[in-house]
């Protein structure tokens, strides 16, 4: 190694990006702003990971085309849940984009330290709970689509054992486990759902590892609440039945596929984005579900038979039409605790903190 | 009973292992004549793209295209070890900031990453990938069945790797050689070896390899393209170096070894074990650490046989 | 005689280095069967020139003819293809390897095309051996042979690449006058069976004793080749250095007064747990100098480390000026009143990249007035290293000069200055003239007897027998670790070669 | 064979002065002419692209003082592996450094409630230098009393220690609100003022100019700083001038250690008020390129992480402005790194494009 000063040829640098930038200054007449407003998008991954981004991307997508010239729409992508997320929106903000969505779980104290900051910014967080003036939270019913997605696949499993790749330990996921299991033990009385936790939204090393060790411990069935098709290629390669989420990705697995609960952010994005550009923007908790067509399934794959595919549609008409509940007493946890009685339904506040499992599930709430 | 804990295990250390086996090779090869390479994580992800764009692009069946991928893998980590060669041989520039400086360019957010995006690689899974084969139908025989009859072509390729390096080095004229190149490359020069020509051949085997233990990634275990899908695993190569003793036979045991720690956690997990998983990932670079104390503490201070001139230059014309 | 064939003929070579010309239009033949002496001082362009017939250089201009027929050795394997063997001063030798592995190196039996043949290797490596004369064991590793089975080796691998042109760079530098003299009769072997050999030293009597013609190298030029029957050692000192040399130092009569460096009982164990000094005591007086003589590695560095605090003695003392330093860090032991001047300049003696003066303040930095409170004044430390580069006549810089860019014999003379500086009771000087031209030699000559007649104690530890004899008041002989034998100036080389070959142990004195 | 042209390095006479002036500029030439390519096939301007990248930044007193953000960290752990390799010692290891004082800032962050401000920044930014020195110490212990290199072992700690970190908030240090892996918010009193109103710009700049200005005195006017550098220079001389090289090396390690340390903790304080795993972008690692950049000088460290601070503000506005992709930035950044390196030694040594001297044919070949 070199060990010889190089101060002066740094200085020099110095210098020379001194100079340059007083000539650029002089030239850099910004262009003065017209009518379309500027919305913007955070992502955690890549906006093509296939998967939680992508389908995001695609709500961005529509709004672009619904809208075409009166809106310019701009993403970050890659974007880590930590400190970079405020220099994110700093940048966002002086770009001069009116509306800000923030699409992961991390986002969510800087989105809210950032409205504060910029109060005639309107800041939008997908799956939060924080709320203020200018700061909305938004995110849809999952856990109806996703006990649609576990009828299919406690139809599919012969042995009864079904593993489940889940992210973190957190309210949402666990409400979506609950969920997965409770249908799946409709069309499997008695189902077992073994969880493996791979910590990470995206990660398709561990969700493969996940998956190869649910097989390994029993499971002729995978399903997931993690991002990536990973588990899915790993279930096409042994021939088992694979339940995805978030995203139609059964090209990945196009044997093994039965289906995935997804969201629809497009015309939630299209209406907020309008409502921004016209000045009736109001805060609020947005909880989409199937009635709305914010969530629903992805297409079934060649393995869900027409017994289960009409299953399916009539709890999706019961649950559309508020007659029947995923969530309904009795329900009991892994202990056989009974926590909710017969009759009895969750509210969404105990639904929205739940932090225990439905008996019938291997694992621990706690990760 | 092949579902039993013990061989599962046993199998993922074979199958996360060969990454890792891939890419230490190619650092022993490095290495063993005299230049330590601190760029292989870059080296591994550039070879993944590639490879993984190769198997996307190029027409044909698999038979064909799974090969011609590796290749380009090969290539591909060769010519990212080209910069490294040249800076650390050619310029004598300083082996460890130039390593470091490979990996940031080439690395998880630099040009694999941008290979990647440009060519639109995430989203789809490989058209072709490498499956397990049943390798003289021997498949279902009980433990050694899916351990080592159930493995991929790349698996078993693997083996070959180790066998050939480790006859090269040790029973070939090349591989005296090159033992001399990165024990003393001045004696080595003045009986007339090419110590340059060394280094730059055996640098660029060493991407080679590196590049195809990323191709592993992309084409056999997750084989789909995610930025830094490696994870890693290029560090831990150099830990295993270290850890084998530079010794080829030494890296397989060591390879499977930290391959099955990646996925003992989530194996356990699954069996209703919960184990901090970072207790298991942590372990090849703290054993890698105790090895190196406990080998410089014994008696008599045993050289690990590390190559003597090891990320030392060689200049010959200077006064 | 005349009849021979020139095998080797330079012609005209001229090799520049940055900033320096290393060879100058020089011009050499070898005939067959001859050993032809290259006699030089340091840097007057030996070694440049043979590295040239080497390969490792390439030659600005000038051209090379061997066996009449013009070649362009652009690397080592092309000088080993056309005949040449060399045996570098610095052994070309890698520790780890056997003694077989070595030779072969390059130009291995191979069986299939690429599997080595050991087997095969190991039976031509014994096969020379014995044709040459050469006893080693094939299978022992390097690492475990002595110095002169190492040279041997080196021999060998030249004779194994069928060189018939050998060059010997300074091969008796590390060797005992017993081993020096069974490499002459190799040598003559050598001769015998047809091979050239150009001997490369500096030292005239060895030069006399086995050559046939001597050129002389000074500053990169050519001055004169001669036949060397005829010649005489101060012929050829006039010819290697321009003018008349005092081979003898002229120094009083010395007057010892009390002991200022003590030693009882000293033992040392290295690295690899080896005893290298074992009970070894002795003293040196106030204006005295003691001479250490013996052959290198036995004991000598491994003494002075103990002395200067380097390295802890596993038992025994060590009393500088009344003082027990035994076991004291090195800094408490200079700062006692031992001066050291280290037998590696370059690397233990100097920071080649810091200034001369920053050199200077190397040891005293933490004290007024190079410092106060931690904190430096680069003035005040300019200021002495201009005072001390006057008073030593140090030439080629200023306090401010990189000591990197000094010749050799005015970094030694920036040591000197320092150690002295610091007017220590004790100096230890180790090697103090290795690598010097004349000049400086005598500088530094002359510089340690006037400190001695300053009254302090001076401990010479030199491999230089010459040196050792010249110098000292009295001569201590050390082997294997022990002081074997104490003998007066007057004694004879033979006596104390054989002294240093364990020869005999009782004491003389 | 005879007709090759070799290329091969000569050592210059003298250090190449001009080559030092132009060090700077000539790197970021050359970068820039290398990259160009990545540059063209992400569809932008090269000029615009490089005047967004690196000149913008410059130009508005928002993203001026983001860049100062930016550069905060690489302040630290440019001057600690600075510090560091001056003395000859090879700390690899900031970025685990960086990690671990970042965990202990937390811990101390999270337990000084009550305590005065001065008081609770003090105790944050000391826990940090503690837990990045504790982090030093082991490899610098088998360096000085083992001779284990010291490159693989800090090098090795690195992921460790973010096993760590993640460990953490996976375990014990889990959100208990959100049950998200990020810690606890530390306390309002220990976190880093803001030195400029509307900026994020924090204590920690300055924290880190002053430990820069100190570095830089300590080693050109001290005497342990001659010792440092006398040590770095050659080890053997400085034992044998009685310099306790082991108990230097110790001592520069901690140090560096500790540096590395604090920028965890400003990280922590003043910028994200918890702990989380992205809470290093590799910031140890690009303080290796800082110091590097910096020919190891103090000045040089600070010229360096202010321009690579301006490049990832400029790379922020290029992806926003231009669309070019988020890796252009650290493609640049790498690049840059490259070629300093290789220009660094021309510097020394200068190329010659020629045939070996001689003329005569090669033996052997036509023989």
């Amino acid at each position: 190694m070199s060990r010889r000063r190089l101060g002066p040829g740094i200085a020099f640098v110095v210098l020379a990006l001194a100079a340059l930038a007083i000539v650029a200054t002089s030239s850099a007449a910004r262009q003065a702003k017209t009518a379309p407003i500027k919305a913007a998008w955070i992502y955690v991954g890549p906006h093509n990971d296939g998967g939680w981004s992508q389908a995001h991307d695609r709500g961005r997508l529509y709004v672009q085309k619904k809208l075409g010239a009166n809106v310019i729409t701009t993403f970050k992508e890659n974007v880590p849940e930590g400190p970079q997320v405020a220099q994110v929106i700093d940048s966002l903000v002086r770009d001069g984009n009116k509306i800000i969505f923030a699409t992961s779980f991390g986002f969510q104290d800087a989105m809210a330290a950032a409205a504060k900051k910029y109060p005639d910014v309107y800041f939008e967080q997908a799956t939060g709970f924080k709320t203020s003036k200018n700061l909305a939270e938004y995110f849809g019913a999952g856990e109806d689509s996703i006990y649609l997605s576990g009828i299919a696949a406690g139809a599919a499993t012969k042995n009864g054992v079904i593993g489940y790749v889940v992210p973190f330990p957190i309210p949402e996921v666990i409400r979506h486990a609950n969920a997965f299991a409770l249908g799946a033990q409709l069309t499997r009385p008695g189902a077992k759902i073994k969880l493996v936790w791979t910590k990470s939204w995206f990660d398709p090393a561990k969700e493969k590892k996940a998956a190869e060790s649910l097989v390994a411990a029993g499971a002729d069935v995978i399903g997931q609440n993690v991002d990536s098709p990973a588990a899915g290629q790993y279930a096409q390669s042994k021939g088992i039945p694979w339940v995805g989420y978030d995203n139609n990705a059964r090209k990945f697995a196009p044997t093994s596929w039965l289906t995935a609960a997804v969201y629809d952010w497009g015309p939630y994005y299209l209406k907020r984005v309008k409502a921004a550009a016209n000045g009736t923007w109001k805060t609020g908790s947005y909880y989409g579900n199937m009635a709305d067509g914010f969530t629903g399934l992805a297409p079934y794959g060649p393995k869900v038979s027409a017994k289960t595919k009409a299953l399916i549609a009539k709890k999706k008409a019961e649950i559309v039409s508020g007659t029947f509940y995923e969530f309904q007493g009795p329900l009991y946890d892994q202990s056989g605790k009974l926590r909710v009685p017969k009759g009895k339904r969750m509210t969404l506040p105990q639904i929205l903190s739940m932090n225990w499992l439905v008996k019938g599930i291997e694992g621990s709430p706690k990760g | 009973m092949n579902n039993s804990i013990v061989v599962v295990v046993l199998a993922s250390a074979v199958a996360y292992g060969t990454p890792l086996l891939y890419a230490a090779l190619g650092e022993l090869l490095a290495e063993r004549s005299g230049v330590l390479n601190l760029g292989v994580e870059g080296m591994m992800l550039v070879g993944a793209v590639m490879g993984f764009l190769a198997v996307q692009r190029v027409g044909g069946p698999a038979g064909l295209v799974l090969p011609v991928a590796i290749g380009v893998a090969a290539l591909a980590g060769a010519a990212a070890a080209l910069i490294l060669a040249f800076l650390v041989i050619t310029l004598r520039a300083n082996q460890i900031v130039s390593g470091l400086a490979l990996t940031i360019f080439a690395g998880a957010a630099g040009l694999s990453s941008y290979i990647g995006n440009d060519f639109n690689l995430a989203d789809n899974p490989a058209r072709y990938s490498f499956g397990p084969v049943n390798l003289f139908g021997l498949q279902d025989l009980p433990v050694l069945g899916p351990v080592v009859f159930g493995q991929s072509w790349l698996v078993y390729a693997s083996w070959l790797c180790v066998v050939a390096v480790g006859f090269y080095l040790a029973r070939t004229r090349p591989g005296l050689n090159v033992r001399a190149v990165g024990e003393s490359p001045a004696a080595a020069d003045a009986m007339g070896i090419a110590v340059t020509k060394y280094r730059y051949l055996h640098t660029l085997a060493g991407g080679a390899f590196a590049g195809v233990g990323g191709a592993c990634f992309s084409l056999a275990l997750t084989p789909q393209w995610v930025d830094g899908l490696t994870a890693g695993a290029g560090w831990i190569a150099i830990a295993l170096v270290i850890f084998a003793f530079w010794r080829a036979d030494l890296c397989l045991v060591g390879a499977y070894v930290f391959g099955a720690f990646s996925a003992l956690p989530f194996t356990l997990q699954a069996r209703g074990v919960t184990i901090t998983p970072q207790l298991f990932q942590a372990l090849p670079y703290v054993m890698t650490i105790v090895v190196l104390v406990l080998v410089s503490s014994g008696i008599g201070k045993r050289r690990l046989g590390a190559p003597g001139s090891l990320g030392i230059p060689y200049v010959r014309e200077e006064r | 005689m005349s009849e021979r064939p020139v095998v080797l003929e330079m012609s005209h070579i001229r090799k520049e280095f940055p900033g320096v010309l290393a060879n100058d239009d020089v011009s050499l033949d070898l005939l067959e069967g001859e050993v032809h002496a290259l006699l030089g001082e340091n840097g007057a362009g030996k070694s440049t020139l043979m590295n040239i017939l080497y390969g490792l250089y390439h030659p600005d201009e000038g051209e090379i003819r061997i066996n009449g027929k013009q070649v362009r050795l652009g690397s080592p394997r092309a000088a080993i293809d056309a005949g040449v063997g060399m045996v570098h001063q610095h052994f070309m030798l890698i520790p780890v390897m056997t003694v077989t592995e070595n030779i072969v190196l390059a130009s291995e039996p191979v069986r299939d095309g690429v599997f080595l043949d050991y087997a095969t290797a190991e039976e031509q490596v014994r096969e020379i051996s014995e044709r040459f004369g050469l006893a080693v064991d094939p299978r022992a590793k390097i690492a475990n042979i002595t110095v002169g089975q190492q040279q041997r080796v080196e021999i060998l691998k030249a004779l194994y690449r069928n060189a018939d042109i050998l060059v010997l760079d300074e091969p008796t530098a590390v060797l005992t006058p017993q081993e020096a003299r069974e490499l002459f009769d190799i040598v003559r072997s050598l001769t015998a069976q047809g091979k050239s050999i150009i001997f490369i030293s500096h030292k005239l009597n060895e030069v006399l004793e086995i050559a046939e013609r001597i050129s002389v190298l000074r500053r990169g030029r050519l001055v004169q080749t001669l036949p060397a029957a005829g010649a005489t050692e101060s012929s050829l000192a006039r010819l290697m250095v321009g003018r008349d040399v005092l081979l003898r130092v002229e120094k009083g009569h010395s007057t010892p007064a009390a002991p200022l460096l003590e030693v009882n009982g000293l033992t040392v164990i290295d690295d690899r747990g080896i005893d290298k000094v074992r009970d070894v005591s002795f003293q040196v007086r106030a204006g005295e100098i003691v001479g250490i003589a013996g052959v290198d590695g036995n004991g000598q560095t491994e003494l002075i480390d103990a002395l200067t605090g380097l390295r802890k003695a596993a038992a025994g003392s060590v009393t500088v000026a009344g003082t027990d330093v035994s076991g004291a860090s090195p800094r408490a032991v200079l700062d006692t009143g031992l001066g050291h001047v280290p037998e590696d300049r370059q690397r233990r003696g100097l920071v080649l990249e810091f200034s001369i003066a920053e050199n200077i303040a190397l040891h005293d930095y933490r004290r007024p007035p190079a410092s106060k409170h931690g904190w430096l004044f680069p003035a005040r430390l300019v200021e002495r290293a201009q005072r001390l580069i006057d008073a030593f006549d140090v030439r080629g810089g200023g306090p401010r000069t990189r000591a990197g860019a000094l010749s050799g014999g005015n970094q030694q003379k920036v040591i000197l200055a320092r150690e002295i500086e610091r007017n220590p009771k004790a100096l230890v000087a180790a090697q103090p003239t290795r690598g010097l031209d004349v000049g400086a030699i005598e500088f530094v000559h002359r510089r340690l007897v006037e400190e001695r007649d300053e009254g302090r104690a001076i401990l010479l530890v030199s491999l230089e027998l010459e040196e050792v004899l010249s110098l000292s008041d009295r001569i201590l002989v050390m082997y294997e670790g022990r002081i074997v034998g104490e003998f007066p100036p007057t004694a004879g080389e033979e006596e104390l070669g054989i002294a240093m070959t364990g020869g005999r142990r009782e004491a003389a004195a | 064979m005879s007709g090759v042209i070799r290329i091969r390095l000569e050592q210059r006479p003298a250090p190449a002065r001009w080559l030092g002036l132009a060090v700077g500029p000539l790197t970021i030439v050359v970068t820039f002419v290398l990259t160009l390519g990545f540059v063209f096939a992400a569809g932008a301007n090269p000029l615009t692209a490089y005047r967004t990248f690196i000149v913008e930044p410059l130009t508005s007193r928002f993203t001026l003082l983001e860049v100062l953000v930016s550069a905060t960290p690489l302040l630290f752990t440019g001057a600690a592996v600075a510090i560091a390799f001056r003395a000859g010692y090879w700390n690899i290891g900031a970025e685990g450094q960086l990690l671990v004082g970042a965990i202990a800032a937390t811990w101390a962050g999270t337990h000084v409630g009550g305590a005065p401000r001065v008081v609770a920044i003090a105790a944050v930014a000391g826990a940090g230098a503690v837990g990045g020195a504790v982090w030093a110490l082991a490899p610098a212990l088998m360096r000085v009393h083992l001779s284990i290199d010291e490159v693989v072992t800090t090098l090795l700690l690195n992921p460790v220690a973010l096993l760590l970190v993640t460990g953490l908030l996976n375990g014990p240090w889990r959100n208990p609100e959100t049950h998200f892996p990020e810690s606890k918010r530390i306390s309002s009193n220990a976190q880093f003022p803001q030195i400029l109103p509307d900026s994020r710009l924090h204590l920690g700049f300055v924290i880190a100019l002053v430990i820069v200005g100190i570095l830089w005195f300590v080693l050109g006017r001290t005497a342990t700083g001659l010792r440092l550098r006398a040590s770095g220079l050659s080890p053997e001389a400085a034992r044998f001038a009685g310099i306790g090289v082991g108990r230097l090396l110790l001592g520069t390690a901690l140090t560096s250690g500790a540096i590395a340390g604090i920028a965890g903790a400003s990280e922590v304080a003043g910028i994200n008020y918890q702990l989380t795993d992205g809470i290093s972008s590799g910031f140890g690692y690009t303080g290796i390129v800082v110091a590097t950049l910096g020919g190891l000088s103090m000045l040089g460290v600070v010229v360096a992480s202010l321009f690579l601070g301006d490049l990832v503000v400029g790379a922020d506005s290029a992806g926003l402005e231009l669309g070019v992709p988020s890796q252009l930035a650290d493609i640049v950044k790498g690049a840059l790194l490259l070629v300093v390196i290789a220009l660094l030694v021309l510097r020394r040594y200068r190329l010659s494009f020629r045939r070996p001297a001689g003329g005569g044919v090669e033996p052997g070949s036509s023989a």
